[in-house]
């Protein structure tokens, strides 16, 4: 690699030339910047400004730009030369839009300018652009844990694009609960042309076509399947899983893989915790898992009930039992899928006997999008009765009596019949919950997590399903009630294990319709994984960034806070204690560098040495110049945004404020803090996003990791006799375009108040 | 046997497919889901002891006689505001017609229910000629409850009856004869063998 | 030949001396003017109305409808029926639907007409009048007509149930109909597009056996109408009419109010705006006189 | 904008909305071409007009920011904006499109100083906050717009403010002579993500949307609740201006109706839930919100809102669909007429504020699709052979929420792939 050369490319456009001395910008380039080369342009991101640069960097022999313009957020496109590390400086969102163009502002307006040049000259001089690592080759093989209709879609859809599947399924035929269904809800709503006049009829039950999905994965040259087969170990990362695959017999076999589908499932709901609707009392009060049973037992014949085989004239379903409800056992959750399957299943009913009187109890029915209200007609075109009631009771006796609230006619009430079909829930069939059971080990982990173990009501396998090598637990970490969903409403998909997605009821309940859709999704996330590995690029939310943590040995102390705290599990310890980084499941957030007390994590264009050179060589000017200097350290996805957008609008920052973006804020490193302090900055705001049960943090844990980090703060402080004011954290989001620039003019007023710092040099 | 005991027998606890069967658009309600835009649309709403939307949910919960017995069925003054707004298109209007009409074959419908009893002198009026006479509609329905009540109501009409002659909106001569169709014979022979298929049809059923 | 024809069905009330017989003849008046023939369907029977439910069961009263509809399609053959009366309309045109989808009303509907020598091919469209007007002849060519333009009169235009529900007028909406409006402005006159209740329900079919409970929103209609400025109230339907103008004595006694709001159908409005004379437009038939209309046409 | 490069290996997307934004980022992050065609001048539809997610309550700005990173990185992504496709003939594996460019009459050279919008003087209704607010005829259509590009309303051209538009712009980005242009090229597979428009208020003609200024439609509200819409955040009413604290929302206005929509909207209920909190974190114990509903469907996990918003004391349920609105003429209050069909008690009540939870409804009416495709009575894309290489994203398939959608369209990129691998397999 040639010998670091700095270039400054200057642009003159969007104001920057009437507002600020472009002679004064480009002199400090070079003479504080240390630019070897500097070039003006009358509008840098054009065709000819770029392609100026592009001939700079060939016959200059330029290896580290500094682009001199506007937001790092604008012209991305023009200004993304990727041979070479880029910096820049924003002249444009970061100081004259967010400055008024007065006059006696054009001084400090300069100098905000001046500091930002020579900042991002001296992280220039320490970035390399970043190379992959080629820590692993293409494995385009995808492993499927879970053999039911979500794990055989998720194969299936991977093996018609060209990538070979493995499915492991516990047990021994594939098919899982769809199997067990005599029927299944349409997936279509009625056609154009069917008049909603009741005489014209909407889609009803259909066949489950398993068999069909069965004989394709079986027959598909790409898919292998494993019957009785668990997964013993999995260890490794995107691109290079290694997974030892058990069978009942014992015997194991070891397989390589590029990325993992779980699609584990669900449980169902263990109905012998409603005594009340006398299941277990009475073998004619069943689950709705039970009642498909009973169909395919009948097999088209008239369904008999279990006590006495005798045909079922009368049959009465009972929705969200054991759910929706806080009671001790129950879900507190909505399975989603059980009001349409009562109606299926009622169906099953007037099919044999148009006079069997079928009455689904429900409080609010739930038959979302067109199939699912289509099918809510198709029930009362076959006289299904719906009764708007909460069931209290159900006596167990020759017939059953189902005592309920009729809260339409409100009045308490009762109904005999025959058979009682409980609409009982979905409980996701996932391992242990890492981090469940690290808050137990580490304090660190407390806090964040808390609220996750006091809402893990239900009761969650603790067998696990993936047996992961990881430092950070075995299994996905788990969000609510033992689900393993993501908590992106943007990005469903992303996990907290990079190159292992979830798919079907073990990440939340639904139907089949929504379980082949997200098998579907899932499948294409672990292609498209399968490739970034390959690549050396991350995935979500850094999608593409090629840049990768690695360490110096020598330096570290094994304190592992890099392994605990790191989001995503990616960081492993070897024998001796070492971290151990795993480049393809790291989503380069920079939490493990914020966390390292002795500084030796960090990424070829992203480090302590990268902020610490802005941090250092932004001018601090003496105390009597009465021209304080607050450092804003923003986390790049929200809270710098942000200030992008505040400068659009108008918004105005103090001339004070000198804002360095971060990856996260859980990058953020103590020690940036204290120099800042040390070198005379006589404030400092932190700003990242939302933490806790909502967390908007993209890296998740990032800001929570922050704001703990943070908490400590204080001491620091008072060790160099400072006030804690001086440090500040807030939550910031991407809609907070007046409040942002506001948090920053604060602290200035509260500078104001208590003086300048007295570390001025 | 009674109609009504009869179908007692042959529907025991289920009114819905009763009602299916024997009332007009009965089918209907089991489409119902029971959102209550039709009881909230209705102008004499308030007068009404169940509204339309809770006699549908009375039905499928088997309470017959508390429905065919019920007043609420004669209040509708057939406004069409729960049809144009159901929105599950059932044709209320017309199902609470024919639950009243059900109610009175069956002897249900509660005595002296004032639209009951003129809408049965309404259709004897117009059966008899082919066309109503209003005069005489006039007058038996002032006198439905008796001659001393006639003899008030029919005063306190007195004025709007004076005005209808000056307007030659009403014609004494109406009282005799008065208009008719020309074909009287097959008009009334239509009508008895629609009648006739009409009760075939419910005693088939019951 | 004129230039609409249509095969007319009256209905009861607007025979000679009976309630709205001074509807027939401004209807009779304001077709002359806009040269719409109008054939009468021999012998025409009652429809029944929608108060016939208690003596008459369904086929009954479907049956009423059908011989209509078989007379016409006999004697007026290929021509659309018109009625006047929402009520006539309203019966008829739901019993052809009705007996249109099911096929086991149909053959017992015929097999009744039958003992009257009549068959049913329900093929007949069946209109108000209040269509013709809007969607045949149009506000422009009526406009063409205005000789004596209503000015100075405010009108509110009460359009009732039965000719808005559940069919109406095409384009039109059950809560907010405009076309009475809009034909109030085509005649000179001022509207009240802002109306409140234009479709509320008169109780009509309930004006007899609960007359307290329908003269109670009765009230609520010509006080709107008052509060409106209006002078008078117009609308199509003859039971709209008889109740809210016939009432209004009894009303002020029991309520204390001064009603004495004229109330006349359209063709009085469109037979005086035509130039026609007081008789003609039958204003001798209100009970409460429309004096603004009889200064106009003198 | 310049010819596209593209061959039957390349995937099109129809529609720039969060679902054909996922899914063509998600199959051009795994290695493929991807031609995505957006009718807006900006990308993320719909979701760009939200103020917030339910259940996080958190910003749909926040993923956008994400997702136009990953748009402006990959160099497997041709973006066009205010492009409509006009046509689509082939066969799954050989399509070709033809797409409808719309000039924007501002060119790349735009930098979005803004100059060109302070220099015009006209303003038009702002689609962008549903007509509530004005905008220039130059114009950013929001903050966060991207192609960071301005645009020149077509109702500029000839006019003085183009000239004037013109003069201000010193980086020659401004190009009155750009006309409407016809480009096609081919592609392999087609994800059809048109997404959704909110059901016409005003058909709903008992409420009366069209006839009372303080009933207004749920995206309204949405806006009104944004600090960046039309009002500033603040929950005011439109006809004086008054502080909305009593507000109603009426649920299934337009949707499981056979007068409108027969379908269920699905997002309608968490939307309003959603709502209901912007009005008790507005007010406090002031607020009195009061949520009309037949069924409340907050499914799976979202149950946990729903409990949530049901124990706040200051929102209330009825079992009612509302029957008709009148006004209070004094004051213009909205009265909601109807029944709570929870023991039958009528009601009629006053509200300073009417939200109707208006349905989601197809953008692409069903008749209009420029290629054959399988679709339901409602106009919504069935999954069907028959579609051959066309495959549906997100809410073109069926009412869902953002995740659903999201979800929908990551699965729908793959289905494409699989057909352009075969194409390139069969081409080796």
């Amino acid at each position: 690699m040639a010998d670091l050369k700095i270039g400054a490319y200057i642009c003159k456009g969007c104001g920057l030339e009437d507002r600020l001395d472009m002679k004064q910008i480009e002199m400090t380039a070079t003479r504080d910047g240390k630019a070897a080369v500097a070039h003006q342009h009358e509008m840098l991101c054009s065709k000819e400004g770029v392609e100026m640069i592009r001939k700079s960097i060939d016959e200059e022999e330029v290896t580290n730009l500094v682009i001199i313009a506007c937001s790092r957020r604008a012209k991305v496109e023009a200004f993304n030369f990727t041979d070479v590390a880029v910096a820049r400086a924003n002249l444009r969102e970061g100081v004259i839009w967010l400055r008024p163009d007065t006059d006696e502002n054009r001084e400090t307006t300069q100098e905000m300018a001046d500091d930002y040049v020579r900042m991002a000259c001296a992280e220039a001089k320490a970035m390399h652009a970043p190379h992959p690592s080629g820590e692993q080759d293409l494995n385009k093989h995808i492993l499927v844990v879970g053999g039911g209709v979500s794990g055989m879609t998720a194969a299936l859809e991977a093996a018609k694009a060209g990538y070979p599947a493995t499915i492991v399924e516990k047990s021994g035929a594939l098919g899982g609960h769809v199997a067990e269904l005599y029927k299944r809800t349409p997936q279509k709503a009625a056609p154009v042309g069917v008049s909603n006049r009741h005489k014209q009829k909407c889609p009803g039950p259909e066949e489950t076509g398993i068999e069909e999905l069965i004989r394709q994965v079986e027959e598909h040259p790409d898919i292998t399947v494993h019957l009785n087969s668990t997964i013993a170990k999995t260890s490794g990362a995107p691109g290079r899983f290694s997974a030892d695959i058990a069978t009942e017999s014992g015997s194991t076999t070891t397989e390589n893989f590029g990325a993992i589908v779980q699609a584990s499932g669900f449980k169902p709901y263990d109905a012998n915790q409603l005594p009340e609707f006398g299941y277990g009392k009475s073998p004619d009060v069943v689950t709705n898992l039970e009642l498909e049973a009973l169909a395919k037992a009948a097999n088209g014949g008239p369904i008999k009930r279990p006590s006495d085989g005798k045909e079922v004239r009368s049959v009465a379903f009972i929705q969200c039992a054991g759910q929706r409800s806080e009671k001790e056992g129950h879900l507190p959750y909505c399975s989603g899928f059980c009001c349409t399957a009562s109606i299926k299943q009622a169906l099953y009913f007037k099919e044999q006997n148009p006079d069997c009187d079928t009455t689904v109890l429900y409080t609010d029915l739930r038959t979302p999008g067109a199939a699912g209200e289509d099918f809510y007609r198709r029930g009362q075109q076959e006289e299904v009765t719906f009764t708007k009631g909460a069931v209290s009771e159900v006596v167990a006796g020759g017939e059953l009596t189902v005592k309920f609230k009729d809260i339409i006619l409100g009045e308490d009430t009762e109904m005999v019949a025959d058979l009682v079909v409980l609409a009982t829930g979905q409980v996701p069939n996932s391992g242990p919950d890492p981090y469940a059971t690290l808050s137990a080990e580490d304090d660190e982990e407390e806090g964040g997590e808390e609220a996750n173990e006091e809402t893990n009501t239900v009761t969650v396998s603790v067998e696990s399903i993936l047996n992961l090598d990881y430092r950070q637990g075995t299994d996905l970490p788990q969000l609510k009630y033992g689900f393993t969903d993501s908590h992106f409403i943007c990005f469903p998909y992303e996990t907290r294990r990079t190159g292992i997605y979830a798919a079907g009821p073990v990440r939340r309940p639904m139907d089949i319709k929504q379980a082949v859709d997200d098998a579907t999704g899932a499948a294409m996330k672990a292609i498209q994984e399968v490739h970034n590995a390959a690549a050396g690029r991350a995935a979500h939310p850094r999608s593409g960034d090629l840049s990768y943590p690695s360490f110096r040995k020598e330096g570290c102390t094994q304190c592992k806070r890099c392994t605990v705290e790191c989001p995503f599990g990616a960081i492993d310890e070897d024998e001796e204690g070492y971290p151990k980084y795993n480049e393809s499941r790291c989503r380069r957030c920079g939490t493990c560098m914020g966390a390292c007390p002795v500084r030796v994590i960090s990424f070829e264009n992203y480090s302590v040495e990268t902020v610490n050179q802005q941090i250092k060589n932004c001018d601090i000017p003496d105390e009597f110049d009465e021209k304080p200097r607050i450092l804003a350290l923003a986390c790049e996805n929200d809270a710098y945004p942000a200030l992008d957008q505040a400068a659009m609008s108008g918004e105005e920052l103090t001339p004070w404020a000198r804002v360095i973006p971060v990856r996260c804020l859980g990058s953020v490193n103590l020690s940036w803090i204290t120099d800042a302090m040390n070198s005379g900055y006589d404030g400092v705001v932190l700003m990242g996003c939302q933490k806790g049960d909502d967390y908007q943090c993209h890296f998740v844990r990032g800001s929570a990791m922050a704001a703990e980090r943070m908490s400590k703060v204080g001491d620091t402080l008072s060790s160099l006799n400072l006030e804690p004011e001086r440090v500040v954290i807030h939550e910031v989001a991407i809609t907070d375009i007046q409040r942002a620039p506001q948090l920053i003019n604060d602290m200035a007023k509260v500078v104001d108040e208590i003086g300048m710092s007295p570390f001025k040099f | 046997m009674s109609t009504n005991t009869a179908m007692i027998e042959k529907y025991r606890n289920n009114f819905l497919k009763e009602v299916e069967a024997n009332v007009e658009e009965g089918d209907w309600v089991k489409m119902c889901m029971q959102c209550g835009v039709c009881s909230g649309s209705c102008p004499l709403g308030k007068h009404w002891e169940h509204p339309p939307q809770e006699i549908f949910m009375m039905i499928r919960a088997g309470k017959r006689d508390e429905v065919l017995s019920s007043d609420s069925m004669w209040m509708c003054t057939s406004c069409y505001n729960c049809i144009v707004r159901c929105p599950r298109e059932l044709p209320i209007t017309h199902i609470m017609h024919g639950l009243a009409h059900y109610a009175k074959r069956l002897g249900l419908a509660p005595k002296n229910q004032p639209t009951m009893k003129f809408a049965q002198l309404f259709w004897d009026n117009l059966s008899k000629k082919g066309r109503v006479n209003e005069l005489k509609l006039g007058i038996s329905l002032y006198f439905m409850n008796g001659f001393g009540e006639g003899i008030k109501t029919s005063l306190k009409m007195k004025d709007i009856g004076l005005g209808m002659l000056k307007a030659k909106r009403m014609s004494v001569a109406e009282a005799f004869g008065g208009h008719s169709v020309k074909d009287l014979s097959g008009f009334h022979k239509m009508l008895k063998k629609a009648q006739e298929l009409e009760d075939a049809r419910l005693t088939q059923h019951g | 030949m004129a230039k609409y024809e249509y095969s007319f069905y009256p209905g009861c009330s607007s025979q000679k001396g009976a309630s709205s017989s001074n509807y027939l003849t401004s209807v009779e008046t304001m077709c002359e003017e806009l040269d719409i023939q109008l054939n009468h369907i021999p012998d025409w029977n009652c429809c029944s109305a929608s108060i016939g439910y208690a003596g008459g069961g369904e086929l009954p009263r479907l049956t009423l409808s059908a011989r209509n509809i078989a007379l016409s399609e006999e004697h007026n053959p290929g021509q659309e029926i018109v009625a006047t009366c929402a009520a006539c309309w309203l019966a008829t045109r739901e019993a052809s639907e009705r007996l249109g989808e099911d096929d086991e009303l149909m053959a017992e509907a015929n097999t009744a007409l039958a003992e009257a020598g009549l068959k049913l091919k329900n093929e007949t469209p069946i209109k108000h009048m209040a269509e013709v007007l809007v969607e045949e002849v149009g506000y422009d060519e009526i406009a063409s007509k205005v000789k004596k333009p209503l000015e100075g009169i405010k009108i509110a235009g009460y359009v009732g149930c039965q000719t808005n529900r559940p069919f109406g007028i095409h384009g039109e909406s059950y809560e907010n109909p405009k076309y009475l409006d809009k034909l109030v402005d085509t005649l000179g006159a001022e509207s009240i597009p802002d109306y409140e209740k234009k479709v509320q329900c008169c109780g009509g079919a309930l004006a007899f056996s609960e007359p307290d409970k329908s003269q109670e929103m009765i009230k609520g209609i010509l006080e709107a109408a008052y509060d409106n400025g209006a002078d008078m109230v117009v609308t199509p339907c003859p039971v709209c009419q008889m109740n809210v103008e016939v009432y209004q004595d009894q009303i002020n006694a029991k309520y204390g109010t001064k009603f004495k709001m004229p109330v006349v159908y359209y063709s009085t409005l469109m037979s005086v705006a035509f130039g026609r004379s007081s008789k003609d437009a039958a204003l001798d038939g209100q009970i409460i006189r429309a004096k603004k209309l009889e200064e106009i046409a003198g | 904008m310049t010819e596209v490069v593209a061959t039957n290996e390349t995937i099109l997307v129809v529609g720039g909305g969060i679902s054909g934004m996922t899914a063509a980022l998600e199959a051009a992050e795994a290695g493929k071409k991807v031609v995505l065609v957006e009718k807006r001048p900006y990308l993320g539809g719909r979701v760009t007009q939200l103020y917030k997610y339910f259940p996080k309550l958190c910003f749909p700005t926040c993923g956008l920011e994400i997702n136009q990173r990953r748009a402006k990185m990959n160099p497997n992504l041709t973006i066009l904006t205010m492009a409509e496709v006009t046509d689509l003939s082939g066969e799954a594996g050989a399509y070709t499109a033809t797409v409808k460019l719309s000039p924007r009459y501002v060119n790349d050279n735009c930098t979005a100083c803004g100059d060109c919008a302070d220099a015009v003087e006209t303003e038009v209704d702002d689609e962008y906050n549903y007509g509530l607010t004005k905008r220039k005829v130059a114009y950013l259509p929001h903050v966060m717009a991207y192609p960071q590009q301005y645009v020149l309303d077509p109702a500029i051209i000839g006019s003085e403010d183009a000239e004037k538009a013109k003069a201000a712009c010193k980086y020659d980005a401004i190009d009155l002579d750009m006309q409407e242009r016809e480009i096609s090229f081919p592609c392999g597979a087609v994800i059809w993500a048109t997404g959704w428009q909110p059901y016409d208020a005003a058909k709903i003609q008992p409420y009366g949307y069209d006839r009372y200024a303080n009933v207004i439609s749920s995206v309204e509200f949405e806006r009104m609740a944004d600090p960046k819409g039309p009002t500033g955040g603040k929950l005011v009413r439109p006809s004086d201006g008054k502080e909305a604290k009593n507000i109603a929302f009426i649920q299934c206005a337009g949707s499981r109706d056979r007068n409108h929509l027969l379908h269920c909207s699905r997002i309608c209920c968490m939307a309003s839930l959603k709502q209901s909190t912007y009005v008790t974190e507005a007010w406090g114990d002031d607020a009195d919100v009061s949520i009309y509903y037949i069924d409340i469907r907050a499914i799976d996990r979202f149950e946990d809102f729903y409990h949530n918003v049901k124990s706040n004391p200051n929102v209330r349920f009825i079992k009612s669909k509302v029957a008709s609105i009148t006004e209070n003429k004094e004051n213009g209050n909205p009265v909601l007429n109807g029944v709570d069909t929870e023991g039958y008690n009528r009601y009629a009540n006053e509200h300073d504020l009417v939200v109707l939870a208006v349905g989601m409804q197809p953008s692409v009416d069903k008749d209009s699709f420029p290629v054959d495709i399988v679709v339901n009575r409602e106009g919504f894309i069935e999954q069907a052979d028959g579609n051959g290489g066309v495959f549906a994203a997100g809410s073109a398939s069926d009412a869902l929420d953002v995740n659903r959608a999201v979800q929908h369209a990551t699965g729908a990129a793959l289905r494409a792939i699989q057909v352009v691998n075969r194409v390139a397999g069969a081409e080796g």
